[in-house]
């Protein structure tokens, strides 16, 4: 049937997933077989739940576990996950964490925010962290990301790049977050081709990647040689079709986004990614927990400044002239020269 | 004029998936077996796909993979469609409960099994060696409908084919009496020496060979992976055009194409400059508001099969 | 269970100390039932008088939709706002499910499609209604729900250890109630069940079978809606603008076919299908089993329930045997004609 | 006709259904050449033996033996191989498939893969004109009356290359002409050496058409005659075990005031942009039965339910104790004073899975009695039902038991109990003994005639002239969706008259047939 997806798709890639999914099965995971102990003495234990987008969703979720399991490997503490499959899973996963005596435990996305309020004023000596939403109780740390600031650079090499004139947006669903990046995008394609013209078009799933190809078939048939993707598991159907057109001869571009998604798609067709490094700030706020300097109270909010969302450190196709011009912006916006627009 | 090329394009490889799960749900209705269990079959159709095209093209098999892959959707289709079949014509269960089951079953089987064969992934990794669009020498030159019908995906093609051929089968040749004998009147049927069980059987297995088939095709031409949401929801858009289609194979390529359609049309609004002012879920309820209205207002009232979602049982009156 | 290569034991063990260890689990477990107890007895209504609500789903959103609605743009006592707002969602929820009936009765559109494509619309309309509306510039979700529309019951969520209790389980069972009276001992309910079993002879009996149809999808409409309303009066108080649906709908139909289309039945089905899902992430959590193994079971049930005629088969001379002598004596002399 | 080698022989058949035993130990032969009757109360086991012997069921003891051979007949498969071929009680026939294509299924013809339709319409035309069995190869089963969809099942099996034939109650649903046709297909077979069973509760044509007699009651052979050496009487008393009165009391009454007007009645619903029912024209009075006869699908059903308000009238008027009620809805209808006891009693007059009490309720006038402030009264029901089985004799296990249970004849009492004890100002009455044997019929024509002494109006449309001319005090016939006149059956006791009349528009009619 339809798909449950009631979730804050608080990322871009946030693809929700049904409620008859996604779980883990990881045997490999060292913890899962460990009896639940209080950490007093011994190893941390740090967990984490995700929204309904599971872990494996090349998006936050999986870059939060992926930080989790190098805090593993690197610090040796035990880590664990809960994937939610609708949305009042939040509140009792969460506390299965404090329940089972961890020392950290994580809400990955926007839909956190009640969830963690209610078990953490329920539980004001257990610890949590939030990315991508802002609880202000002193046991909660909160981690927000700039993402039109990002977007407004790939905005900058979009614009520099296409010969058109034409761009496209891909979005999942009109909702805020999602036209946090459409904003930044159309700043930035504005601020260095003003001819340029953006359509943009959402898909209204994030969910149903024979709407994102269709989308994409559209608006390269029209003309657009670029589109954006903040669209997740639609995303996927953009590729598709780019890669399709590739392989028939047309050159045609898509900027990922959330993680370097060349490294999945292939240099081909992916010009640069929009990255949100929710994974360094994972590992960053869970390291201070082990090391005993939890900053409860306290919300953070990664921008370019601050290193939470850029492009990838190899653009191959990207010409250096217009990672230069990157860099410029990216610098005007970090001294405030430029404000990015959060809606279009 | 191009434009409109390029949409009905666009819209006959959205349609394409649509066309073979609803062509499957004929022959099964038609044999007197519902068939809620399409997305179910779809499902397990591109999961096999996704894992067969994947081995294939490890083994190097690059050029035959899509292919291995569309085969092995097939199979995973007809394996469920033999559940469906066993349970609702051998044992005479009923035939929506287990089209149902069918459908949960096949999403957690699928998901489980990803699970394990990737360590932990929520889905397959994503393919190289999917089909890609071919145009047909000769008929792709010709003005307007060669971009239209003829530069498009193999399975695309598979439909052209498939649709008139069912419609041979059915309406043609001996086969087809039966079957449809069969979903009318078993009765009739049984009395005249025809196993009402073996085409039931046969019904229901084809309808899971082509809803297979169906679930390949979105994996080989569209998502390039499988993952838990590759199939959601178009097995009931097929049910939906399977009825609207009069359980008639042209009604059904129609009626597939008409949804199509109006999915494309609403990505084809947005590039023009109005449809900022359209709120975006008026455009996303287009296709499912226009299926309603055209249905309501034209369609008319429709009767399937008369026997269809009885179990037979000779011995009661 | 084995063949995945898990402990069952450890695992049920995990499963059952999950559902029944604390007082909280029971009653997140509870929470759990609830929404499939309504969409169940939804489309188990809609069975009894021969139509098919695949719609449980899009109606479930409506309900919720409209009781978000009055949550938080009515302002008044609690002991009226609660009230209305319940009374107009499972309206709302009934409305839509009304819909999908006049278009059967009076167009002539398979119950099944236009129910599909209500889905769909219910859940976009839905979407905007929220956005246009309730939803603040920069937020993806509504913000609460005013206190006195409010129907979770705190001193039994204290007592329950904090799990999220509301009136929803409770007017759940009542509806299985109601769903029993309605049918079985009332008028509507005759004329209902005499269009399900025969819809030629009801109208030749003088029953409105077109009305029947829509009074029908009403009620059913509003089994589902009320599920809608209390997911958001009850449990989160606030509405979340998605992309997709939860798909209770859908579990409904499993749920309503596994108890029969009987409202005890469906309560019944309701509970283990509510316990196998919350006690799956029990499993999870301490015996890493994964939820689709969880799926898978319940399928499995689903489908032995269904096909009783596989255990049927093997016992067959042996049930023969017994119902033979059962039926001896008994003058029923068959239906010839 | 000389004794000649059984070309079938049932031996000790006994076949159990939970509860009953439907046959006990039964035999019988069947020679070349002879038509077989067998005859026995409804529910005596007669479809089911021949069941057993077409391969349907499986015997629980007892051998078949085709041609001194002893046989297995697994299924109808098998039985059409051995040569035996069978006209069920209730039509086997594929309603949206042409007659071709439902006598040639599964023996079709083909060119390649194909269906070689032209050949098979052909073979259809060349059986039909041999046997002089009139069909139309290329309309729709669902278009075409029921004594040509009778006609329909016979060339299948003839089709097929039977040499044995079996028809179980071929003639319940043909009018007067069609089943003199049909006598004549039955002497011709068998004088072609065909072997035929047929099945009848119409002792007068066992006796016009059949060599031998078998008559089984409760399952079992209670005798086996030469025809010519028995009579009516005493067929009908080794039947039901009783005498049975043959003669019906018509008294005498001076018919009351008019109940039913119809005044230029159209009705939508024919063939080719015809109205099935023409400006018709009729009225009835109380304590008077009108018989409407007619070959079937001459506007019958349409007029039936124009009057019972489930057809809206094109144009024209019905009233009803002078009120006019052409445009109420049936409900409304039934309040006025209108009950039916129609065609199809499954289909129509009982929701069979309803249990006998809420039958027994079924579009009752009395809601309020049954269903105070709008809840169920089960225990008023109970006695409700549980009186009006006793007073009709409606043999069940119980007013708790599902209707679906219930004998034919069962069921159908239970309809007339139910549409009487309405007390109607009118009652439209469908072939109310179809199907039924003669003790049941005999019942129902008893109640018919209370019914028309305490003051009904009846309509009563029968195929049956013989019915008709027992029961009516009058007698329109209609062909074509018209009023083609009127016959006094008291009178006027001739057919010819009656069957020029069906037959006058008949001929114009392609579908008719019964010239
Ligand atoms: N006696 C009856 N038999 C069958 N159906 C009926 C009967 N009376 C009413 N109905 C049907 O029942 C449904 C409910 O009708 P409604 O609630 O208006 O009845 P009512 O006016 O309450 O009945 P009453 O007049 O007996 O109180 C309608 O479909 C109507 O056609
Ligand atoms: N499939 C069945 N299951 C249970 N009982 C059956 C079945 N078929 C027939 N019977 C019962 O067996 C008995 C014989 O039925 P059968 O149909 O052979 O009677 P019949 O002589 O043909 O009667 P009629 O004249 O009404 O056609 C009846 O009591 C009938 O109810
Ligand atoms: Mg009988
Ligand atoms: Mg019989």
């Amino acid at each position: 049937g339809k798909k449950a997806n009631n979730e804050g798709a608080s990322s871009p890639s946030a693809s929700a997933s049904p409620s008859e999914s996604a779980a883990p099965s990881e045997p490999a995971s060292p913890s899962a077989s460990e009896p639940a102990s209080p950490s007093a003495g011994g190893t941390k234990k740090v967990g984490m739940v995700t929204d309904l987008g599971g872990v494996h969703d090349k998006s936050f979720n999986q870059q939060a576990w992926e930080a989790l399991q190098k805090l593993e490997k690197d610090d040796g503490a035990s880590v664990k996950y809960q994937e939610s499959k609708k949305d009042s899973d939040y509140i009792p996963f969460l506390s299965n964490f404090v329940k089972d005596g961890y020392d950290l435990t994580w809400g990955i996305g926007f839909l956190f925010q009640e969830a963690a309020t209610t078990v953490a004023k329920q539980n004001p000596n257990a610890k949590f962290a939030l990315i991508d939403t802002s609880v202000d109780l002193p046991n909660v740390e909160s981690v927000l990301f700039k993402e039109n600031e990002g977007s407004f650079l790939v905005g900058v090499v979009a614009g520099l790049t296409t010969k058109s004139n034409k761009i496209g947006f891909v979005g999942g669903m009109k909702l805020p977050v999602i036209q946090k990046f459409e904003a930044g995008f159309k700043a930035g394609v504005a601020a260095v081709n003003p001819d340029a013209k953006v359509t943009v078009n959402y898909v209204g799933d994030f969910n149903k990647p024979d709407l994102g190809k269709l989308a994409a078939a559209t608006m390269y048939d029209a003309g657009n040689d670029i589109i954006f993707i903040a669209a997740g598991g639609s995303g996927n159907g953009v590729f598709t079709e780019a890669k399709q057109r590739f392989k028939a001869g047309k050159k045609v571009w898509v900027i990922g986004v959330d993680k370097d998604q060349s490294l999945e798609f292939g240099n081909d067709v992916t010009l640069t990614s929009m990255m949100k490094k929710v994974d360094e700030a994972v590992y960053k706020v869970s390291k201070e927990v082990l090391n005993g300097q939890f900053q409860g109270g306290k919300t953070v909010e990664l921008g370019l400044a601050e290193g939470g969302v850029g492009l990838p450190k190899d653009n191959p196709n990207v010409s250096a002239e217009i990672l230069k011009k990157v860099d410029e912006y990216s610098q005007k916006i970090v001294s405030g020269d430029i404000k990015v627009p959060t809606a279009p | 004029m191009a434009m409109l090329a390029d949409l009905i394009n666009s819209t006959l490889v959205f349609s394409a998936a649509l066309i073979f799960a609803a062509l499957g749900g004929v022959f099964s209705e038609r044999s007197g077996v519902f068939n809620i269990g399409l997305e179910g079959m779809m499902t397990g159709g591109a999961f096999a796909a996704a894992i067969g095209t994947y081995y294939m093209q490890d083994a190097g098999g690059e050029g035959a993979s899509p292919w291995i892959g569309v085969l092995c959707g097939i199979a995973a289709g007809t394996l469920f469609a033999l559940l469906h079949a066993y349970a609702t014509v051998s044992v005479k269960a009923d035939q929506t409960i287990v089209g149902v089951v069918i459908n949960i079953l096949a999403l957690a089987i699928t998901l489980y099994l990803v699970k394990f064969m990737f360590e932990g992934a929520g889905d397959t990794p994503l393919l190289d060696a999917t089909f890609a669009k071919v145009a047909i020498p000769g008929l792709a030159d010709i003005p307007f409908i060669g971009q239209a019908l003829f530069n498009n995906y193999p399975t695309t093609y598979l439909a052209y084919v498939l649709v008139p051929l069912s419609a041979y089968l059915l309406f043609r040749t001996p086969f087809g009496l039966r079957l449809r004998a069969v979903g009318e009147h078993p009765g009739a049927a049984d009395t005249v020496g025809i196993n009402v069980t073996k085409y039931r059987y046969v019904g229901v297995l084809i309808s899971g060979a082509l809803a297979g088939l169906g679930g390949a095709t979105i994996v080989l031409t569209t998502t390039s992976n499988f993952s838990h949401n590759t199939i959601s929801g178009q097995g009931f858009i097929a049910i939906a055009a399977l009825i609207f289609g009069r359980w008639n194979p042209y009604g059904v390529f129609g009626a597939a194409f008409f949804f199509g359609l109006a999915q494309a049309l609403r990505n084809f609004i947005t590039q023009f400059d109005f449809a900022a002012h359209i709120p975006n879920e008026f455009l996303y309820m287009l296709p499912y508001v226009l299926t309603l209205l055209v249905l309501a207002g034209v369609v008319g009232s429709v009767r399937g099969p008369s026997a269809a979602g009885q179990p037979y049982d000779p011995s009661k009156r | 269970m084995l063949l995945g290569g898990f402990d069952p034991i450890a695992a049920y063990g995990a499963l059952i100390r999950k559902v029944f260890g604390t007082s909280y689990d029971i009653g997140e477990t509870m929470l759990t039932i609830t929404p499939i107890l309504f969409t169940g007895l939804a489309v188990g209504f809609a069975f009894r008088a021969g139509v098919f609500n695949i719609g449980a789903d899009g109606q479930y959103i409506i309900g919720m939709t409209a009781a978000t609605f009055v949550g938080i743009k009515i302002h008044l006592p609690a002991f009226l706002h609660a009230p209305l707002a319940v009374l107009v969602g499972m309206l709302c929820g009934g409305l839509w499910g009304a819909l999908c009936g006049y278009l059967k009765a009076y167009r002539g559109v398979h119950e099944v499609i236009s129910a599909i494509m209500l889905n769909w619309i219910a859940l976009y309309l839905s979407t905007f209604l929220l956005m246009k509306f309730l939803v603040a510039e920069g937020q993806q979700k509504t913000p609460n729900i005013d206190e006195t529309a409010s129907l979770s019951i705190g001193w039994l969520s204290k007592a329950m250890g904090g799990a999220r209790m509301d009136w929803g389980i409770w007017i759940g069972l009542i509806c299985v109630g109601l769903f029993y009276i309605l049918l079985w001992r009332t008028k509507q309910g005759y004329d209902l069940r005499a269009v399900g079993f025969n819809a030629d002879a009801a109208r030749a009996a003088g029953i409105n079978v077109k009305t029947t149809f829509i009074k029908t999808m009403m009620i059913s409409g509003m089994f589902a809606g009320l599920g809608g309303v209390f997911s958001v009066l009850g449990v989160f108080h606030y509405q979340v603008a998605s992309g997709a649906s939860e798909g209770y709908g859908f579990d409904g139909i499993a749920v309503a076919l596994l108890g029969g289309n009987h409202p005890v039945g469906i309560l019944f089905g309701a509970i283990l299908f509510g316990v196998l899902t919350y006690g799956s992430a029990g499993m999870n959590f301490d015996a890493n089993v994964p939820t689709e193994i969880v799926r898978i079971v319940i399928g499995s049930i689903i489908f032995f329930v269904a096909s009783h005629g596989i255990i049927t088969k093997l016992l067959k001379p042996l049930l023969n045997r017994r119902a033979a002598n059962k039926r001896k004596g008994a003058s029923a002399d068959g239906n010839a004609g | 006709m000389e004794q000649s080698v059984p070309v079938v022989e049932l031996k000790g058949i006994t076949k159990r259904f939970p509860g009953i035993v439907a046959n006990d130990d039964i035999s019988l032969e069947l020679r070349k050449g002879e038509i077989h009757a067998l005859l026995g109360e409804n529910g005596a086991g007669k479809s089911t033996l021949m069941s057993i012997l077409f391969g349907l069921y499986q015997p629980d003891e007892g051998e078949i033996r085709v041609n001194g051979k002893q046989v297995k007949i697994d299924g109808a498969g098998k039985a059409i191989e051995l040569g035996i071929g069978m006209v069920h009680q209730h039509f086997k026939l594929v309603q949206p498939f042409t007659v071709a294509e439902n006598i040639v299924l599964g023996v079709e013809p083909v060119r390649g893969l194909s269906i070689h339709l032209k050949q098979a319409n052909e073979r259809v035309r060349e059986l039909s004109a041999r046997y002089g069995l009139k069909v139309d190869p290329l309309v729709k089963v669902e278009d075409i009356t029921v004594g040509m969809q009778q006609r329909v099942e016979i060339l299948k099996t003839l089709y097929r290359g039977a040499e044995i034939l079996i028809f179980d109650e071929p003639t319940a649903v043909l009018t007067v002409q069609e089943i003199q046709e049909l006598m004549q297909i039955l002497r011709q077979l068998a004088g072609e050496g065909k072997s035929i069973i047929l099945i009848t509760h119409k002792l007068k044509e066992i006796m016009e058409v059949s060599d031998r007699v078998t008559i089984i009651r409760r399952g079992k052979v209670v005798g086996s005659v030469r025809t010519a050496e028995t009579n009516e009487s005493q067929l009908a008393e080794m039947m039901v075990g009783r005498r049975v009165s043959f003669q019906l009391e018509k008294e005498k009454r001076e018919p009351g005031p008019v109940v039913l007007e119809v005044e230029g009645l159209t009705v939508a619903g024919g063939e080719r942009g015809t109205h099935a029912v023409d400006e018709v024209s009729l009225t009835i009075r109380a304590g008077e039965i009108l018989g409407l006869a007619g070959v079937d699908g001459n506007g019958q059903h349409e007029l039936v339910e124009a009057l019972t308000g489930l057809r809206p009238a094109l144009s024209g008027k019905i009233a009803l104790n002078g009120t006019d009620i052409t445009r109420l809805p049936t409900r409304a209808r039934i309040e006025a004073g209108i009950s039916s006891i129609p065609e199809d009693r499954q289909k129509h007059g009982l929701v069979l899975d309803f249990t006998l009490s809420e039958n027994m309720i079924l579009g009752t006038s009395e809601r309020n009695r049954f269903f105070p402030g709008g809840f169920l009264n089960e225990k008023e029901i109970d006695t409700y039902a549980k009186k009006l089985v006793e007073e009709f004799d409606v043999r069940s296990a119980g007013v708790q038991s599902r209707a679906r249970s219930l004998s034919g004849g069962n069921q159908q009492k239970a309809i007339i109990a139910r549409e009487l004890e309405r007390h109607p100002q009118l009652l439209v009455a469908v072939q109310p003994t179809r199907g039924l044997d003669i003790g049941a019929i005999e019942f129902v024509h008893e109640r018919l005639m209370q019914a028309r002494s305490e003051g009904k109006a009846i309509l009563l449309i029968s195929y049956e002239l013989d019915e008709l001319y027992k029961l009516s005090d009058r007698i329109q016939v209609i062909s074509g969706g018209r009023i083609m006149g009127e016959v006094n059956p008291e009178l006027d006791e001739d057919d010819d008259k009656i069957g020029l009349m069906m037959a006058g528009q008949a001929s114009k009619d392609q579908g008719g047939g019964a010239a």
